[in-house]
């Protein structure tokens, strides 16, 4: 930890940086994010098990985007958001700061996007297994029972948009469940809006989710959705052998093809 | 894997030879072949003139029953059972109301999903391979390859070798060191159906195939069909008349032609069924023949 | 409240005889905004359009669907009867009542039912339609034609003619085509090359003609008028500035023992060559897979004999880039071979041929001289049969259709044999004698009552080889299928025509449609023969179909035409179905992110990438833009974009989901 | 169920499935009329949404086709659209969604019988099937959490 501080007091002092997004007390024992802006806050940074949020989602913010050159305290899902993003044009290579945290939490620095990639290469980007088993589980499911499952769930959701706001890769400015001419989705929450908003959700993620959780934390109705997301991770891995955020280069699954993709289930 | 038998009639009366060969030789490279359990005739020759359903029936019944007894595949020696067997099977995977409709007629669940094959489809899958090894004595003599009808059509349903001119059965007896002729009447009309009420016809027909084999120095003629076997062998007066010739030259299944040069001897082999004696001239092996 | 009008067409009885037109008229006048509904018998016929353009002034309608038949039919013709009445034509839409419904569904009230639902359906889409107008974008006036033979020469001298610049590709080294092997030619027996070759010569000498011989096409980018080709010349090995074409290398090259293409493999070649005495143009090529020095690297006689030193082993293959603003596709036919007949034993014996390889024993230019010298001896045949319908209209065989020339050709030589051959026997097994065309039926005719050609109707089981003759065994069917056995000397095959070799790769290159037989296909079978589906580019000649010399001809000049029409203008319009970014006021400018996601997928690469910028050139937004004269409107980013910041004009989201919505509640 | 007729909506290409369609009235080969046609320039234009849509509006089946791999007249568009039917048809099937109710193909320009057969064979498959009552009933469902 106090090599982290060091760190940014470092980067602060010398202005190779504006600001530092990172975690830090709240109030009853949360986490919140904090923006460290002065050398002498970076005391303010913790970093333990509860520090889970993508904070990545801040660094494309209009107003955090304002104040300069962002450093970042990024565990493994942040580092990913923000190689997608930089893939997506949303983020670019100058304008950040990796502090790349560890599975043992130790400091790893990055002097440019092309080292952060060969550190994901070597990170193990599947899903947690805590997930997979209840996705199995699901998929070991009939039909019906999946239906019965998920409308059940998704019945709960309030389109409060949490999930939205939480996730760093929903950064349009006008989300296509907001267009109204055509109008996609009834504006208020219905079991069958709900259904429609959340598999559009996810077919907007494929290809692009990082996994890292964000969406289902962030609902107050505790819907299980990142596994509609998780799910596409795992199919996009299956079939076109891919991670999201593994480049910032790379060209997303549904922009691109292969003229052997399979087909099987088209006459 | 469990390979099957099914021999059909011909092959349990008039043409024992051949199903005593298939087994000797399937035997010979350690493959056992079991038969269909209870199995009946598979209505060949007279049940689709009659009744269709009848003429679905019989065979879907012995292909269940070798379904029941788990075999993956089945081989049918006899050119007509093969056939009549294949085109049953394609026509019920065709139309799945008529497939229960049958199950319901024989009692008894049919998937329709074991692998039917003739008897040169399991010698060039299960035997040519390994044949060069075991040859004791080439079979180093002229043969026409005879294939008859049915071993080949309807082309679109079985899409088995070339419909018009086959050459299978030609490089199976090349393998052990035949030197196959290539002559004119592979796959013409034997005179089958004829070959108890009209005589006359089948030793017109059977003798334009046995002329042409022998004109082009035949010595032996090769067959996979107990039916065209009968017509050649058994019906040779009746060729020989037609023809006021006195051709001598045996037929052969290939079973029992590839079992000879691989050492299985002719008892075995049933040869001494034959009508038309089996007196193959002994040839000299040549050295470094081109087997292989 | 919109006023739409509707109008249902009976197409005769085509339409009406399984749909009650009335009835679907009279429902949807009860469709909300519907001002005007009718039906009438045929709506494409001039009163038709007067009723529709009287209703639009009349009823002072802003959108009309006319229920009818294909809008890949008549579409144009509504939309620019609707442009008459003062509207704007993309405020009409079909409805396809006619190859969609009535034709292919029984005279049952769902038939009905459904078509009132199409109507429907398209009633909802066309009130949501805005008034588009046409594109303009300049037109490059040089023309493409790929192919060589008698229908891609005559392309190009009509374009050429008519003043525009024309590059010509050509596969062979030599143009000519087919034509140049066909001895004499039906129905009027004159030589093939010598019609032909003065217009090989004026393709050469052409001031508007660039030839590429020894060329293939890499690649075809672009739209109507503005294309860009990539040809690649392959290496000839020669500096064709240098060589004089005087042969001697050809002479002086010890490989002299190649199978010749052009002889149909019944005459012989050096690796140096040109492939006969006429080629346009009369260079040699090196053929590097038989030349010595390229297989096992000494020789080089060719480079040592050659007066004007033009030998050149090291020249690689060429790419050229070309601005082109139309493409002529005359890539022709080839005729099957192969052991695709065991039967017959073509390739089993040497003395069963092919009629194209009869064409060159029966030519003067050929291996014999003219002389009908059969090839296994070179023996005069004294009897021949020849075997029409040799695959075609065998559906066993897998090719269903006629091959339309070999009647033809079949009787011209039977009639070539017999002139030549006085004494001799010619027999033709036929199924048909198809001889539709000026002086055909007549010709065949002659073939048979003067030459006495003998005609059998049946068809040939198979040919067998016995006692040095080719037993011919068929059956007459005029004879009550009497078997019929021939002994003959030689037997010539009419093989099918089937399509050039390549032609799927090439039809997949151009972006253009081709039939399960790789023959190209038109964009309509009788209206539009020569166009593609792709605008700009047009067919001629056996590429389409098989097809005879006249035919090919008209065909190319017909594509002459298209491509002269597509040249008259500078500038050519284009149908504004273009996709575009939507743009909102600032601060926003448009709810576009700029994630660029949609720029690879378009094919066309019409999507940029535009900055906004603030008066002091700062950058406040980075969007996608789409340059609508690349844009070919197929909508794949349109579906992509996940804030349906892209929209496509023809088929909005507002459009097709308005569409989906009307058709499924009624 | 037996006089259940589905409501079958197919979402096809201009140049392939929809000109396929004329050749199969210009053809008059006979199918079943529960199957109406929108036109779409390529099937890279189909979003996936209007699969949604068109169950929320009571459609029992969906086809979707456009032209064989290589064939588009746009080149990619199939290409593109193919991989959206992938991750669709995995998270939809996932959902519980119905997948068998969207019948996939590529009909070429010359395969008449080919969509004469297609809008058979899947109508017989969707009337076999009955009714998408299960999504309809969506619209019935009530709201788990009313929070006033």
């Amino acid at each position: 930890m106090d090599s982290i501080r060091k760190k940014v007091t470092e980067l602060l002092e010398s202005g190779a940086v504006k600001v530092v997004i990172g975690y830090g007390e709240g109030s009853d024992n949360n986490v919140k994010a904090i923006f460290v802006r002065k050398p002498q806050d970076a005391s303010k940074l913790i970093y333990d098990e509860r520090c889970v949020q993508n904070l990545a989602f801040y660094l494309m913010k209009h107003e955090v985007k304002h104040m300069g050159k962002r450093g970042v305290i990024a565990p493994l899902s942040v580092m990913r958001t923000v190689l997608q993003v930089a893939s997506e044009c949303q983020l670019k290579e100058d304008e950040v700061v990796v502090l790349g945290i560890t599975s043992e939490k130790e400091l790893v620095e990055f002097s440019n996007l092309k080292e952060l990639e060969t550190y994901i290469s070597k990170s193990d980007l599947s899903l947690p297994a805590k997930e997979k088993e209840i996705m199995d589980k699901i998929e070991a499911m009939s039909p019906a029972e999946r239906w019965q499952y998920w409308t059940n769930q998704l019945s709960k959701c309030i389109k409060c948009y949490a999930c939205r706001a939480a996730c760093p890769m929903c950064y349009c400015i006008r989300c296509q469940v907001e267009c109204n001419q055509p109008q996609w989705i009834t504006a208020e929450a219905t079991p069958m809006g709900n259904v429609e908003w959340h598999l559009m959700r996810a077919m907007h993620l494929a290809g692009r989710c990082v996994n890292c959780g964000e969406c289902a934390r962030s609902c107050p109705m505790e819907i299980p959705i990142n596994l509609l997301t998780y799910k596409t991770v795992s199919m996009v891995k299956g079939n076109f052998e891919v991670y999201a955020g593994a480049s910032s280069t790379m060209e997303s699954v549904l922009s691109s093809y292969k003229s052997d993709d399979k087909e099987n289930f088209i006459r | 894997m469990k390979i099957g038998l099914y021999p059909g009639c011909s092959l349990k009366g008039s043409s024992r030879e051949y199903n005593e060969s298939v087994n000797a030789l399937a035997n010979a490279f350690d493959i056992t072949l079991e038969e269909v359990p209870d199995w009946n005739c598979c209505g060949a020759t007279a049940a689709h003139n009659l009744n269709h359903e009848l003429s679905l029936s019989l065979p879907a019944r012995i292909l269940a029953l070798a379904e029941q007894a788990g075999m993956e595949m089945l081989v049918i020696p006899c050119a007509a059972c093969y056939s009549r067997l294949t085109i049953v099977q394609y026509e019920l995977n065709q139309d799945e109301e008529l497939k229960k409709k049958v199950s319901e007629i024989i009692e008894m669940p049919y998937l329709g999903n074991i692998k039917i094959l003739n008897v040169i489809q399991f010698i060039q899958q299960f035997i040519l391979e390994k044949l060069p090894a075991k040859i004791k004595q080439p079979f180093n003599y002229k043969v026409a390859c005879y294939y008859g009808c049915l071993l080949v059509r309807p082309h679109g349903i079985l899409k088995f070798d070339r419909p018009e001119d086959p050459l299978t059965m030609d490089e199976a007896m090349k393998a052990v060191g035949a030197d196959s002729i290539d002559w004119a009447f592979k796959v013409e009309c034997c005179g089958a159906g004829m070959s108890v009420a009209r005589t006359d016809v089948v030793g017109k027909l059977s003798g334009s195939i046995m002329k042409d084999a022998v004109d082009r120095g035949a010595e032996a003629i090769i067959v996979a069909c107990p039916m065209c076997h009968s017509n050649l062998d058994m019906r040779r007066p009746d060729i020989n008349k037609a023809l006021s010739e006195k051709i001598t030259t045996p037929v052969l299944y290939i079973t029992q032609a590839l079992g000879l040069a691989v050492g299985i001897d002719p008892k075995t082999l049933g040869l001494h069924r034959h009508f038309v004696p089996v007196n193959l001239p002994k040839k000299e092996i040549q050295t470094q023949m081109e087997v292989k | 409240m919109a006023r739409i009008g509707v109008f249902v067409c009976h197409c005769g009885e085509n339409i009406s005889a399984t749909v009650d037109c009335e009835k679907v008229a009279s429902v949807a006048s009860g469709f909300p905004g519907v001002a005007y509904s009718t039906s009438y018998k045929y709506m494409c016929s001039d009163p038709g359009q007067n009723l529709v353009k009287d209703a639009i002034k009349e009823y002072k309608l802003d959108g009309v669907v006319v229920a009818a038949c294909s809008p890949r039919m008549h579409e144009p013709t509504f939309r620019r009867a609707t442009a008459e009445a003062g509207l704007n034509p993309y405020l009409c839409e079909m409805a396809n009542l006619r190859e969609h419904c009535s034709w292919v569904h029984d005279k049952v009230e769902a038939t009905t039912n459904k078509a009132i639902d199409t109507v429907r359906t398209l009633v909802e889409k066309v009130k949501r339609n805005t008034p588009l107008h046409p594109i303009r974008v300049p037109v490059t006036k040089t023309a493409l034609v790929i192919g060589g033979g008698v229908a891609g020469i005559q392309a190009a001298l009509d374009i050429a003619n008519t003043g525009h610049k024309v590059i010509m590709v050509e596969r062979d080294p030599s143009i000519g085509g087919h034509m140049s092997q066909l001895s004499e030619t039906f129905p009027t027996l004159d030589c093939s090359q010598c019609i032909l070759t003065p217009r090989m010569v004026e393709i050469a000498q052409h001031p508007n003609i660039t030839l590429y011989t020894y060329a293939e096409i890499e690649s075809l980018e672009g739209f109507i008028g503005n294309f860009k080709v990539k040809i690649r010349k392959k290496s000839k090995s020669i500096d064709e500035k240098a060589c004089t074409g005087c042969g001697l290398c050809s002479t002086k090259c010890p490989t002299k023992k190649i199978s010749s293409e052009f002889e149909q493999h019944l005459g012989k070649r050096p690796a140096i060559y040109v492939p006969f005495p006429q080629a346009v143009p009369n260079k040699p090529v090196i053929d590097k897979e038989n030349c010595t020095y390229y297989l096992k690297g000494k020789c080089r006689i060719c480079e040592k004999v050659c007066p004007t030193k033009a030998i050149r082993f090291d020249q690689p293959d060429e790419i050229l880039e070309v601005e082109i603003g139309a493409v002529v596709v005359a890539t022709g036919f080839d005729v099957k071979e192969t052991d695709f007949f065991p039967e017959y034993g073509y390739g089993k014996y040497k003395d069963v041929i092919t009629g194209l390889q009869f064409e060159r024993i029966a030519s003067a230019s050929g291996p014999t001289q003219g002389m009908i010298r059969r090839p296994s001896d070179g023996e005069i045949p004294k009897t021949v049969v020849f075997i029409k319908c040799a695959g075609s209209r065998d559906p066993a065989k897998g090719i269903e259709y006629c091959s339309k020339i070999c009647c033809m050709y079949t009787a011209k030589h039977a009639m070539l044999y017999k002139h030549k051959v006085h004494d001799g026997n010619a027999f033709v097994f036929y199924m048909d004698i198809r001889a539709g065309g000026k002086n055909y039926e007549e010709f065949v005719r002659r073939a048979i009552t003067e030459d006495g050609a003998q005609y059998i109707r049946g068809r040939v089981s198979k040919v067998y080889e016995k006692n040095g003759k080719l037993i011919v065994s068929g059956a007459d069917t005029l004879l009550g299928s009497m078997p019929v056995e021939i002994e003959a000397d030689l037997v010539v095959l009419a093989t099918a025509s089937v399509a050039s070799k390549g032609a799927e790769e090439l039809a997949q290159k151009l972006h253009i449609s081709y039939d399960s037989y790789k023959f190209f296909s038109e964009a309509h079978p009788k209206l539009k023969p020569v166009e593609t589906n792709t605008g700009g580019i047009f067919l001629a000649g056996a590429c389409q179909a098989p097809k005879d010399i006249p035919e090919s001809v008209a065909m190319a000049s017909g594509a002459a035409v298209k491509v002269a029409v597509l040249f008259s203008n500078d500038e050519l319009t284009r149908e504004p179905i273009v996709a575009e970014v939507n743009r909102i006021a600032p601060p926003m400018y448009s709810t576009c992110v700029g994630c660029f996601m949609c720029q690879p997928v378009c094919p066309y690469q019409a999507i940029e990438r535009e900055q906004i910028k603030d008066r002091s050139g700062n950058l406040i937004k980075e969007l996608a833009r789409i340059n609508p004269g690349l844009c070919q409107g197929c909508g794949t980013c349109v579906a992509l974009c996940r804030s349906k910041s892209i929209d496509l004009h023809g088929y909005t989201n507002n459009q097709v989901l308005a569409e989906v919505v009307a058709l499924l509640n009624d | 169920m037996a006089d259940f007729e589905p409501k079958i909506v197919a979402f096809v290409c201009n140049w392939c499935t929809y000109a396929g369609a004329d050749l199969t009235g210009t053809s008059r080969i006979k199918y079943a009329p529960n199957v109406k046609i929108i036109r779409f320039p390529c099937t890279g234009r189909i979003d996936f949404m209007l699969l949604m849509k068109s169950f929320a509006n009571g459609a029992d089946g969906i086809i979707v086709s456009g032209c064989h791999p290589n064939d588009c007249h746009y080149t990619s568009g199939n290409f593109h659209a193919r991989r959206r039917w992938m991750v669709f048809r995995d998270l939809a099937e996932f959902m519980g969604i119905d997948v068998n109710r969207v019948c996939f193909s590529w009909v070429s320009a010359a395969e008449g019988a080919k969509w004469a057969e297609i809008v058979n064979t899947f109508t017989d498959e969707v009337r076999k099937r009955g009714p998408y009552k299960e999504y309809i009933d969506l619209a019935k469902m009530e709201h788990k959490n009313v929070i006033l």
